[in-house]
């Protein structure tokens, strides 16, 4: 790809994102964030201070101590709520998108390999495939957390593996079912007779008509993983720690008195709301995806219809 | 006139002379019926066809005829249930790997419909330089691209210029049978099949697209199979052009196109021939239908001669006997028991 | 044809699709009892004029305020139908006086429900709660289009060949007794001898229900076989209209004149093929002065400056060409 | 075609029994090679309480069914003859047999999930058809969808912790504790009946519209391809009012292509007890597997996993089966 055209497709993209404002909002939103989970990783974040005990230190209310960490008080640790939230996005991120490159790389593999070879490999992986789909993720990743040793739950490649354990599933059936019906496409029996490989039909012709949707998957995948991830110390099931947001929440609730006082109203609802933003703006760019990759809405979208 | 090509011609039967001949092909397919149940029937039932090199055939059905299946069966596209499909000599299910790389090079097919022929994101340039680059037929990337520009030219994308970075649904169902046309023809192959390659498309664009699958054709003596319900297209091609006339999964008639029209033998060819709407009004009166009732779907055929439950000249030898498509004149070739 | 009365007269109309002008100002008459067809390229607009008669075209599109078409429903009646108001005309006009004839090869029946279905409820969409009389009816017409009623009936659409589909589509037109059938491109994508079939039977049925016929296609052959009154349409207006032997043996437009040569005409074996050059036009991006002029032979400088308007010639004849305009 | 239907059925049934016996198996078999096998987890916690080795074995293999010391496929083996044959171990923490407690949570959750499932599917499509329909009234339109896409963005769980803590706890507008009012008997009584309606107000609110956006969505989605079809232009054509093209036109031909979904939303819904149930009090399969998590009472962990399992494939053959029966093409071949 020369210069200008990676120009004009980078001048696309940006005009993409601009059209409406929950887009620029979502795209602010993953950037604040990646910028977060790198400041974290490159050293540039402090580390927590320790946990001090005592109903004097934990959620205090806002201060302007140690600007900007103590923003919005402390958490149930007496640690600086803000650094513990920002602290988390690395591991979150982290965690999701480990797990959506599993999710996703397993699904399209299956899917496409089945759907394209057909005969007994389909068959084999058809069964593969709607086994795992009567397996709900959460539920074997629920279980396999809880039964995990301690210093195991904190791995990130163990919970992104554990957390794509049967998620690939849905995705690779369909596309499976997509690749059936693109088998049948006159674009494939002509790429069939210009000589090209299966290999070559099957992840440039296929993979590509598939784009958007893949890159779609991948981008739900991690709004899955965020899901699962905290949901699954929301129940108590990972180490207690300040950096995990669903954590948060559950000691809000259960230990901070958000239920009787205002006083971790703070600790309540800021890691709500770091995880319904982060969840939002992955859905907002899972939609986005259609229109960057299928030239044809790429086109309409530009030209305002 | 283009120097080289041979017309269609149906005293031309030396074997060697043919780019392709499919033998005795038949082709088994089952479908679902209902919720569980599968039928088997044969979409091609022991045809033979014989393309001579630098020929146009025509292969002639309704839908259901088999036509399409036998074109992809000499493409390699379906593997036939039973016969064989020589290249050159040599059946290209038994090729070695070599071999079968030099036949599919030779052998391109330029599908109906253009709107599901073309890979939608992709750009025509880059589709057809990508053809020449994948096959290394191009030392640079600049001869790749004057190669294309001159095939795009000649396939009527003019100028190739305008055309090298439109995706396919920024043209005309015309333009992208035209790029379709020229994917198929950039690797001058010497065989090429194309299926109802204008009926998609509007009455006036038809014949300028055959037009210029006929002048690219005759440029590098490639020898072409045109499967169409429409005879009068294959008219284009000369009075000589062979042509085969299917109907369910049967070959009932062949011979040249200048033949068959004026004194169509096998009743199946007369009542098609008597059906063309002909742009004539004053000619309205005089077509009319000779067959009865409709074709019935390939899974129930009628056993003895196919046509066996519609042919108003139907004989008791005719429902229990297949007759046998027998050279009845020099190259008129028919299968029907009022010839026998 | 003894006494000539118009049926249906379409004066001045204009449609856009999001203010894309796709019909431009047409005027055309349709006489009681005779097929008057509608001739040009996919995208001349002669469906979406179709679509306007019915009034069902897509809400992206506006009709031009000073459109009207009349149509004469008796010696008495004359309703502007673009005037009327949505519910009455739906009641009243839609499929009781005019209906159309869906092309078969596309989805045109719903695949979810039995054939049966589809006449019930477009005989109770017009208050006909009698099912005896209307599945009585529905066999009477499944008859004459030779289709077994009784299978048919319960048939749903995907359990049937495109044959099958464009006769009972024929069928369910003819339901309400209606006086003018649209038939918009009826033989498109079956095969050659189906075709045939269709075509013999409108014109059985035709004769049978005393109907008139507005044809729309893109298929001059077909045209031949059934019209008796012709309207050549190019990049949305009407450039051509004359009587069936006129157009075919004297065409006088050079788009009428192209259309016609670039159809093979069987047993003629030509050397040279005829084509019209150029591609039809991008309604985005039309040419000055005649539409036409970019792709023809004898295109003048006023062709490319003014616009023809369409004159008569004599009784049955019009056209918009700057040579004949002389 | 009576005959062939039942052939049919016969087959889907057989299938489904593969499937359920696949996924048991490959759960357990992954259950016990993972690093927190429960047998070797139960073992050591006896171990810790000063139990002999070899009567904290002989314990394990009382409570799960099967021993610490067994190779895997012996211990899959093991507990899967248990599973056929009812017998799904001991609980540690109720001192019942797992079947027994699993026995009494079925019914709560049977009741809450198909309550939530059939609101949502109800108000899911009525919203995608009403997106579809008025998609001319664009601020209209957009706005639902922007609620709806927000709504989406909200982890069921959190939205159970955000209404209990404030229309439960705190503004007290509904209960937020238990299945229904502590003084009244639980009894086949209306009055019993409208206790536990109320109770499960705020639990099926959550769940519902924690689950409808997908499916609204996927409506939606179908439905504005559905408008388009040349079907629906000819039954406007036809003169058919618009309450006709919407039922049996729009409707019809939207939702049969996502029928299947609904055996996902169950799955979904099924899951989603597991926070829901726990967060609300309320007794049933989720709450007993987060209770019996938080305990490590792993046969009734595994047990509640296997029943959940064999529910979701239950499910799954009922759509797929109704699915065949209902939708036309279904029925008929591709050629």
């Amino acid at each position: 790809m020369s210069l200008s055209t990676t120009l004009s497709t980078l001048r696309l993209v940006s005009r993409i994102y601009t059209k409406s404002p929950s887009t620029i909002f979502s795209l602010i939103v993953i950037t604040l964030y990646t910028v977060g989970a790198l400041a974290t990783v490159l050293g540039l974040v402090p580390p927590l201070p320790p946990a001090k005990g005592g109903w004097e230190y934990i959620y205090q209310p806002p201060s302007a101590r140690d600007f900007p960490w103590y923003i919005l008080g402390t958490d149930f640790t007496g640690r600086p709520l803000l650094l513990a939230i920002v602290r988390g996005i690395s591991t979150t991120l982290a965690v999701a998108f480990l797990s959506a490159v599993i999710t996703v790389t397993i699904g399209v593999a299956l899917g496409l390999i089945s759907g394209y070879l057909g005969g007994i490999v389909d068959e084999i992986f058809s069964i593969i495939i709607n086994v795992a789909l009567t397996i709900p993720t959460y539920l074997l990743a629920l279980i396999l957390v809880a039964t995990l040793p301690a210093e195991l739950k904190t791995n990130i490649l163990v919970l992104a593996g554990i957390l794509s354990i049967t998620a690939w599933a849905s995705l690779a059936r369909a596309v499976r079912a997509q690749t059936l019906s693109l088998r049948k496409r006159e674009f494939i029996d002509v790429a069939k007779t210009l000589g090209f490989s299966a290999w070559k039909i099957m992840f440039d012709e296929i993979l590509r008509f598939m784009a958007p949707f893949i890159a779609m998957s991948l981008t739900l995948a991690m709004c899955n993983a965020v899901y699962g991830y905290t949901g699954l110390a929301f129940l108590g099931l990972m180490p207690i720690s300040s950096e995990n947001w669903g954590i948060q929440i559950y000691m809000a609730i259960r230990a901070g008195g958000a239920l009787y006082s205002d006083r971790a109203i703070l600790a309540l609802w800021s890691p709500i709301i770091t995880i319904v933003l982060l969840q939002y703006a992955l859905i907002n760019i899972a939609k986005t995806m259609e229109a960057i990759f299928n030239p044809a809405l790429r086109v309409s979208y530009i030209k305002g219809e | 006139m283009h120097a080289g090509f041979i017309y269609a011609n149906s005293e031309v039967k030396i074997v060697d002379n043919n780019v392709i001949e499919a033998k005795n092909i038949k082709v088994v397919f089952s479908v679902r019926k209902g919720l569980l149940k599968r039928i088997k029937f044969a979409a091609v039932d022991k045809v033979s066809v014989y393309v001579p090199r630098g020929s146009v055939v025509g292969l002639i059905g309704e839908s259901g005829s088999g036509k399409t299946t036998l074109g992809k069966v000499t493409l390699a596209l379906i593997k036939p249930t039973n016969g064989e499909v020589l290249f050159q000599g040599k059946n290209i299910f038994k090729m070695s790997e070599k071999e079968f790389r030099y036949y599919r090079l030779n052998a391109q097919y330029i599908p109906q419909d253009p709107y599901a022929s073309i890979h939608p994101f992709k750009k025509i340039g880059d589709i057809l330089i990508d053809v020449l680059k994948y096959h290394r037929l191009a030392n640079s990337y600049k001869e790749a691209l004057e190669i294309v520009k001159d095939v795009m030219g000649k396939a009527g994308l003019n100028p190739p210029e305008k055309y090298l970075d439109k995706y396919p649904f920024q043209l005309s169902g015309g333009e992208r049978q035209r790029a379709s046309i020229a994917r198929a023809l950039i690797l001058r192959p010497a065989y090429i099949v194309a299926d109802e390659p204008v009926t998609m498309l509007d009455a006036s664009l038809k014949s300028s697209i055959i037009k210029t699958l006929r002048d690219m054709l005759y440029e590098i003596h490639s020898s072409l199979l045109f499967i169409t319900h429409e005879i009068s297209l294959l008219q284009f091609f000369g009075r000589n052009t062979l042509i085969n006339v299917m109907y369910l999964g049967k070959i009932v008639e062949s011979g040249c196109i200048n033949d068959i029209l004026s004194e169509p033998l096998h009743p199946y060819t007369k009542a098609l021939i008597a059906a063309i709407p002909i742009a004539d009004p004053k000619s309205r009166e005089t077509r009319k239908l000779i067959l009865k009732g409709i074709a019935p779907s390939p899974l129930n055929r009628p056993g003895g001669c196919v046509l066996s439950d519609r042919c108003p000249y139907a004989m008791d030898i005719c429902r229990k006997e297949e007759p046998i498509l027998k050279e009845i004149e020099s190259g008129r070739r028919v299968a029907c028991n009022l010839y026998a | 044809m003894n006494t000539i009365k118009p049926l249906i007269e379409v004066r001045n109309l204009g449609v856009s699709y999001l203010n894309i002008k796709v019909i431009s100002n047409i005027d055309f008459t349709v006489f009681k009892g005779e097929v008057f067809a509608l001739v040009g390229e996919s995208g001349c607009g002669k469906s979406t004029a179709a679509n306007a008669i019915l009034r069902i075209l897509p809400e992206i599109a506006s009709i031009d305020p000073t459109s009207i078409i009349t149509y004469h429903k008796d010696d008495l009646n004359s309703l502007n139908l673009l005037a009327m108001d949505e519910q009455v005309f739906s009641r009243e006009i839609r499929w009781r006086e005019i209906s159309m004839v869906f092309q078969g090869a596309l989805n045109s029946l719903n695949p979810v429900i039995k054939i049966r279905d589809h006449f019930t409820e477009t005989a109770r969409a017009h208050g006909i709660k009698d099912r005896k009389w209307i599945l009585d009816r529905a066999r009477e017409l499944l008859e004459a289009v030779k289709l077994d009623p009784d299978r048919v009936l319960n048939l749903y659409p995907i359990e049937m060949s495109g044959g099958m589909k464009q006769r009972t589509l024929i069928a369910l037109a003819l339901l309400l007794n209606p006086k003018f059938v649209i038939l918009d491109e009826p033989t498109t994508a079956l095969d050659v001898l189906i075709q045939r079939e269709i075509i013999s039977l409108l014109k059985d049925l035709k004769n049978k229900f005393n109907l008139t016929y507005m044809l729309i296609t893109h298929d001059i052959a077909l045209v031949a076989d059934i019209a008796d009154r012709i309207a050549i349409m190019y990049a949305g207006r009407i450039v051509e209209e004359a009587d069936i032997y006129d157009i075919f043996y004297k065409p006088l437009h050079p788009y009428t004149q192209g259309l016609l040569m670039s159809v093979p005409k069987l047993g003629e074996f030509k050397e040279e093929i005829v084509t019209i050059p150029g591609m039809p036009p991008d309604y985005r991006n039309l040419p000055s002065g005649c539409k036409f002029h970019p792709r023809c032979p004898y295109a003048m400088d006023i062709c490319r400056k003014e616009e023809p308007p369409i004159i008569k010639l004599d009784r049955e004849r019009r056209i918009a060409c700057w040579i004949h305009l002389r | 075609m009576y005959g062939s239907s039942m052939h049919w059925i016969a087959k889907k049934i057989l299938f489904a029994t593969i499937t359920w016996f696949l996924a048991i198996s490959i759960s357990i078999i992954v259950i016990v090679l993972s690093p927190g096998d429960p047998a070797k987890m139960l073992l050591a916690s006896f171990l810790q309480q000063g139990m002999p080795y070899e009567q904290a074995v002989r314990m394990v293999q009382a409570y799960l069914g099967f021993s610490p010391e067994e190779p895997w496929w012996s211990k899959w083996l093991r507990y899967f003859q248990g599973v056929v044959t009812g017998n799904l171990g001991t609980s540690i923490s109720y001192r019942f047999s797992v079947t027994h407690v699993i026995a009494n949570a079925i019914p709560w959750s049977a009741f809450f999930v198909s309550y939530s499932l059939s609101i949502t599917l109800i108000l899911g499509v009525l919203m995608g058809l009403t997106m579809t329909y008025y998609r001319e009234r664009v601020l209209f339109v957009r706005s639902i969808s922007s609620i709806l896409t927000i709504l989406n963005s909200v982890p069921n769980w959190i939205l159970a912790a955000v209404f209990f803590v404030y229309l439960g706890v705190r503004w007290r507008l509904f209960p937020y504790s238990g299945p229904y009012s502590p003084d009244i008997q639980p009894e086949p009584s209306l009055q019993f009946i409208l206790s536990v309606l109320h109770h499960y107000t705020l639990p099926v609110m959550v769940m519902v519209l924690a689950s409808l956006p997908g499916w609204a969505f996927a409506l939606s989605a179908m439905a504005s391809a559905v408008i388009k079809e040349d079907y629906v232009i000819a039954a406007k054509a036809r003169g058919l009012k618009s309450g006709r093209i919407i039922t049996a036109y729009i409707a019809k031909n939207s939702i049969l292509p996502i029928y299947a979904n609904i055996a996902l939303t169950f799955a979904w819904l099924l899951v989603g007890t597991v926070w829901i149930e726990t967060q609300f009090n309320l007794p049933g399969l989720g709450s007993l597997l987060s209770v019996t998590t938080g305990a490590r009472d792993y046969p009734v962990m595994i047990g509640v996993y296997v029943i959940i399992i064999t529910v979701i494939v239950l499910g799954n053959l009922l759509t797929d089966i109704t699915y065949g029966l209902i939708d036309p093409r279904a029925r008929v071949g591709e050629a």
